[in-house]
């Protein structure tokens, strides 16, 4: 595939920005800037989709991305304790294991890039991407498509369920206490109170 | 090459940006004051003086502000107003960026003013305009879909995804008659998006200016702009999308496009000035409970209409 | 724009994502390892399918069925969230030690 | 040059102006309102004039020097009917309503072209608790969750939910009592559930509002009825006006306030009736939140308890009125939309009382109880309602909530009149309208 230094130039800054961004994502105190983090990357990944002839799916990454990362944000507003940061923090766990797992991960599919030997068949100048992929998908693969549909409508009923306030034998939440901030302490938020309410609904043990 | 490529389309760009801004704000005035608002001075005037009294101002600080994402907000906004004046045809030739997936390309400013929006509120670190932020997240979503399969069913006829190929597709027929439910639909969508009139509810007055609360100043000049470039920005993809574009007899094919635009423009307007704004809750069971089902119903109508 | 290059940018994406993945403690946090795993997933088919695959469709239907498959994981990982949030009030991975408490 | 030229640019802008309202202040803010050379401004941050208007009592100084503190360079202050903090330099005092428009566009034009310093800042600007870690990360609590880091308390979900099953960090703050949808002086502690209220604590009580004198003179002696009701009728539809700006309708608040200054017995409501309804008000932005019971209906009285149903009406005892054939109107209902209904029936039966009364010169009959457009007065004056907003807000969504506060007639009525509308104001409005019947 033959592009000018400008090409290369845009496609350099561009694969630096998604690593810097996606880096940023776990070395920001605030949880809704390592969503928008998150969002640069991917759009970042998905300009240079467009750069690769991949016209509809550079696009279509930009508008999935941003309603996943929207409400990714939005749950981290409405669920965390301190989504701004404002407060710094250091949430994490077995933090040399996943360094090294990462760095094993980068390095051994580093080599498979440098080392194995790929067939160089670009694109062809004539070929529609958008076209191709469309006939690709109401066409040959159509079975495969249709799965992927009926998958996420599966989906979204087993995630109503899940996060539904009412189970099938009364409130979801029935019996469950929340955990001590420390290992083995009072209950946090919720108190004692709320498990004489439930006493109506279903038979349910509980083992505390 | 990069004279053409690059330079023209950015120009002419910019040229809109300035130009539809301030048409959006002086016939905003006309309208206002058609309506008996209070009129002081000389209408064509008073955005520029606005404007120059915005820049002379200082822009404010709030306490512990998500600085960069508070500053980057208003100019970001404007940038998506941009790409969606780009991918706008004036003719079968004159258009910033003729991309192949141009109305997937506009879907996507549509998701991505919602995290604009919402990173404006919520960076400012300040309560109401962080009860901006949330509710146009609430309500962008509804607004997103609606567009989508209402420009689905614009792209069934021309099959393509090419705003230039949407609008050549409507040489026989304009898509506001063959597709009746889809123009008022998305016109919707452009009051959401743009929260402007009855959908204003992220910048509302009972938030005393919602996501816009708390900016004074040079930010709040790149707010405002960015507002009525987007309003602008949106009349031109409805015009492309519904009402023929560039078509049109006698005239040359851009100013069909200027006229349909300002007639498209004018319309929202005074919507904006004629209805009340609407309460959130009962803005979220509209766009579900009624407009997404009618959306689907136009989808099912183009779909037939393509079929036969 | 090389192939290669392209596959450095994935495999470090990927890497990135390994590392958050394994050391976040917040569900959500840990979601958007997965996120960017999947990133750099998308981004080598895209360039397999421009550099390699001489434009075989399946290249392209890949990353749609990839990008599919991150909503389907960011929903259930969000009604897990809920889930749990609501009986736990927290949203940690250490919160989760038995099933039902 | 280049600066001059746009800050002279800049001076031909419609003065901004942030009112912060003392006693009897939103006499001056609805007379700016019609001036067409001042655009009032709901948030400190777009305004370069602060505008004081009225006497503010000591209890609110404090908020009033934050909302000082928070206009964006350059601005200025003006004071009307009130005195200047000492220290404020190169500040006007204005007495006269009709002085108030070219004062603070004056001030806006000295400002920008610079003959008018920018006023300085009152407290220092530094934040209440300094920002400085002492936990292990930084942080400024004692672990990663819980605690007072920088001495702010975190956002955690305390609270039952009362809302879908989706219960989010909830988020407590305090508004007022300069907040340009509350009544004047009103401050609240609110606790919001994403933007649903969940509790609501009324700390300040709105200012006593003064109502007209001839209400004070129908205490004393009979008054004509023309008189007493077209006071009512022009009350009436100054709560309108602002309820309508809350709402977004712009030119119809300004109608209904015009409609106000220029009332007379030939004035009609039609019009102004005719486009509220077109244009969806009671369907769209008046939604049915915000319900009175029959006993808080009953301790508010006045037009809010006849919404509700209760045709309770000092009117109906008085033999003035009786002559005229008085029955009072109700709704049923007794929320927002029934409210507004009602307010614009009972203007309505105003302004043909009025009209009969002034065919008939009838007069008032009672003295010791008369019904006040804010509610009855037999003993008493009505007295503040701003508890019952803390029973019947938690559970609305936030605009619901501030529709309702604009729905009802919460504040106190003074005991001292206010004087009628002096005529030099009314005169001032009917030239900018040209719409006034007299």
């Amino acid at each position: 595939m033959n592009h000018g230094i400008g090409i290369d130039i845009t496609f350099l800054s561009l694969a630096t920005l998604a690593v810097v961004t996606g880096w940023r994502v776990f070395r920001t105190d605030s949880m809704v800037r390592a969503s928008f983090f998150l969002l640069v990357s991917f759009i970042a990944v998905g300009v240079i989709m467009i750069l690769l002839a991949a016209e509809y799916l550079g696009v279509a990454m930009f508008f999935m991305m941003a309603v996943e990362m929207t409400v990714m944000a939005l749950f981290m507003v409405m669920f965390m304790m301190n989504p701004a940061g404002l407060n710094p923090m250091n949430m994490v766990h077995q933090e040399r294991i996943a360094i090294g797992a990462g760095i094993v991960g980068f390095l051994v599919l580093g080599a498979m890039a440098l080392l194995a030997a790929f067939p160089d068949q670009p694109v062809s100048a004539d070929l529609e991407p958008v076209r191709s992929l469309g006939n690709e998908m109401l066409g040959d693969s159509m079975l495969i498509f249709e799965s992927a549909g009926i998958v996420l409508l599966t989906t979204m009923i087993g995630v109503v369920v899940l996060s539904s306030h009412r189970g099938r034998y009364g409130a979801a939440a029935v019996g469950s206490l929340p955990p001590g901030l420390e290992p083995g302490g009072d209950p946090a938020g919720k108190l004692e109170e709320d498990e004489e309410e439930e006493s109506g609904g279903h038979q349910h043990h509980h083992h505390h | 090459m990069l004279l053409s490529e690059l330079f023209l389309p950015v120009l002419m760009v910019m040229f809109m940006l300035t130009v539809g801004a301030y048409v959006v704000a002086v016939l905003d005035r006309l309208i206002a004051g058609a309506f008996g608002a209070p009129q002081a001075g000389r209408v064509w005037l008073a955005p520029m003086a606005r404007g120059a009294w915005l820049m002379t101002q200082h822009a404010n600080a709030t306490e512990a502000p998500d600085w960069q994402a508070w500053r980057l907000a208003p100019a970001l906004y404007l940038a998506l107003a941009a790409i969606g004046l780009a991918v706008v045809p004036w003719s079968e030739s004159l258009v910033a960026t003729d991309l192949v997936t141009s109305v997937v390309l506009w879907g996507s400013v549509e998701a991505l003013a919602t995290v604009v929006i919402f990173l404006h509120g919520w960076s400012a670190n300040a309560l109401l305009a962080l009860i901006g932020g949330y509710r146009y997240v609430a309500l962008g979503l509804s607004y997103i879909l609606i567009s989508m399969f209402v420009l689905i069913g614009v792209a069934l006829p021309a099959e393509s995804l090419q705003f230039t190929q949407v609008v050549a597709s409507q040489e026989a027929l304009w898509n506001v008659i063959r597709q009746p439910l889809g123009l008022p639909l998305f016109l919707i969508v452009g009051l959401g998006m743009t929260f402007w009139g009855p959908l204003n509810l992220a910048d509302s007055k009972d938030l005393a200016g919602g996501t816009a609360s708390e900016i004074s100043g040079p930010p709040r000049l790149v707010w405002d702009v960015a507002r009525a470039a987007m309003l602008v920005a949106f009349s031109g993809v409805a015009a492309s999308a519904f009402l023929g574009g560039w078509m049109g007899p006698w005239l040359p094919g851009p100013l069909w496009m200027a006229i349909k635009m300002l007639a498209v423009l004018l319309v929202l307007l005074l919507l904006g000035r004629v209805l009340p704004r609407i309460a959130p809750e009962r803005c979220v069971t509209l766009m579900w409970v009624v407009l997404l089902p009618l959306s689907f119903i136009d989808l099912v109508w183009a779909g037939i209409g393509a079929l036969l | 724009m090389t192939l290669t290059t392209l596959l450095l940018l994935a495999a470090a994406l990927i890497g990135i994502g390994i590392y958050g993945a394994l050391s976040q403690q917040s569900f959500v946090m840990l979601m958007m390892g997965l996120e960017l795993i999947l990133n750099g997933v998308m981004l080598a088919a895209v360039a397999f399918w421009a550099f390699s695959g001489a434009g075989a469709p399946e290249g392209q239907l890949l990353t749609i069925i990839v990008m599919a498959v991150m909503a389907i994981e960011m929903a259930m990982g969000f009604a897990l969230v809920v889930a749990v949030f609501r009986g736990k009030q927290a949203d940690m991975t250490e919160s989760l030690t038995g099933l039902k408490h | 040059m280049a600066v001059n030229w746009l800050r002279k640019l800049a001076s031909h802008k419609r003065a901004p102006v942030f009112p912060v309202l003392g006693k009897q202040g939103d006499k001056a803010l609805r007379y700016l309102a019609l001036s067409p050379e001042i655009e009032l401004v709901d948030s400190p941050r777009h305004a370069s004039v602060l505008l004081i208007a009225g006497e503010v009592p000591a209890d609110r100084l404090e908020p009033l020097r934050r909302v000082h503190d928070q206009l964006p360079d350059p601005f200025t202050t003006l004071w009307f009917r009130n005195e200047p903090w000492p220290h404020l330099e190169n500040v006007d005092r204005i007495d006269d309503l009709t002085d108030l428009p070219a004062a603070l566009t004056k001030a806006h034009r000295e400002l920008m072209t610079g003959q008018r310093d920018s006023g300085c800042r009152i407290l220092s600007d530094r934040p209440p608790n300094p920002w400085k870690g002492e936990g292990d990360f930084g942080q400024g609590g004692e672990g990663m969750m819980g605690g007072v880091p920088y001495g702010r308390p975190m956002a955690m979900n305390m609270q039952e939910d009362i809302s879908d099953g989706l219960t989010l960090d909830s988020l407590t703050f305090r508004l007022g009592p300069f907040f340009m949808a509350f009544p004047p002086g009103m401050a609240a502690e609110v606790t919001l559930q994403g933007d649903l209220v969940q509790s609501w604590e009324t700390q300040l009580e709105p200012y006593p509002q003064r109502l007209d004198a001839v209400f004070f003179n129908a205490r004393k002696h009979p008054v004509p009825i023309a008189e007493i009701e077209l006071a009512r009728a022009r009350h009436h539809l100054q709560r309108l006006y602002h309820a309508l700006h809350l709402a977004g309708l712009e030119a119809l608040s300004l109608s209904s306030l015009r409609l106000a200054h220029g009332l007379s017995t030939s004035s009609t409501l039609d019009g102004l009736r005719r486009r509220l309804v077109r244009s969806g008000f009671f369907h769209l932005a008046a939604v049915g939140g915000g319900v009175l019971n029959t006993e808080q209906a009953r301790q508010f009285g006045g037009p809010a308890a006849r919404a509700a149903g209760l045709a309770d009406d000092l009117r109906s005892h008085d033999a003035g009125y009786r002559r005229l054939g008085f029955s009072p109107v109700c709704q049923d209902g007794g929320g927002v939309s029934a409210r507004w209904k009602q307010i614009l029936d009972e203007v309505e039966q105003s302004l043909m009382l009025a009209r009969q009364a002034e065919r008939d010169e009838v007069y008032t009959n009672d003295v010791d109880c008369i019904e006040t457009p804010r509610g009855p007065w037999d003993e008493q004056p009505p007295e503040d309602a701003s508890a019952i907003l803390d029973e019947i807000l938690p559970g609305l969504e936030w605009g619901d909530a501030l529709a309702t506060i604009a729905s009802l007639d919460i504040a106190a009525v003074a005991d001292r009149g206010g004087g009628t509308q002096s005529p030099g104001e009314s005169r001032a409005v009917q030239g900018g309208s040209g719409n006034v019947v007299k």
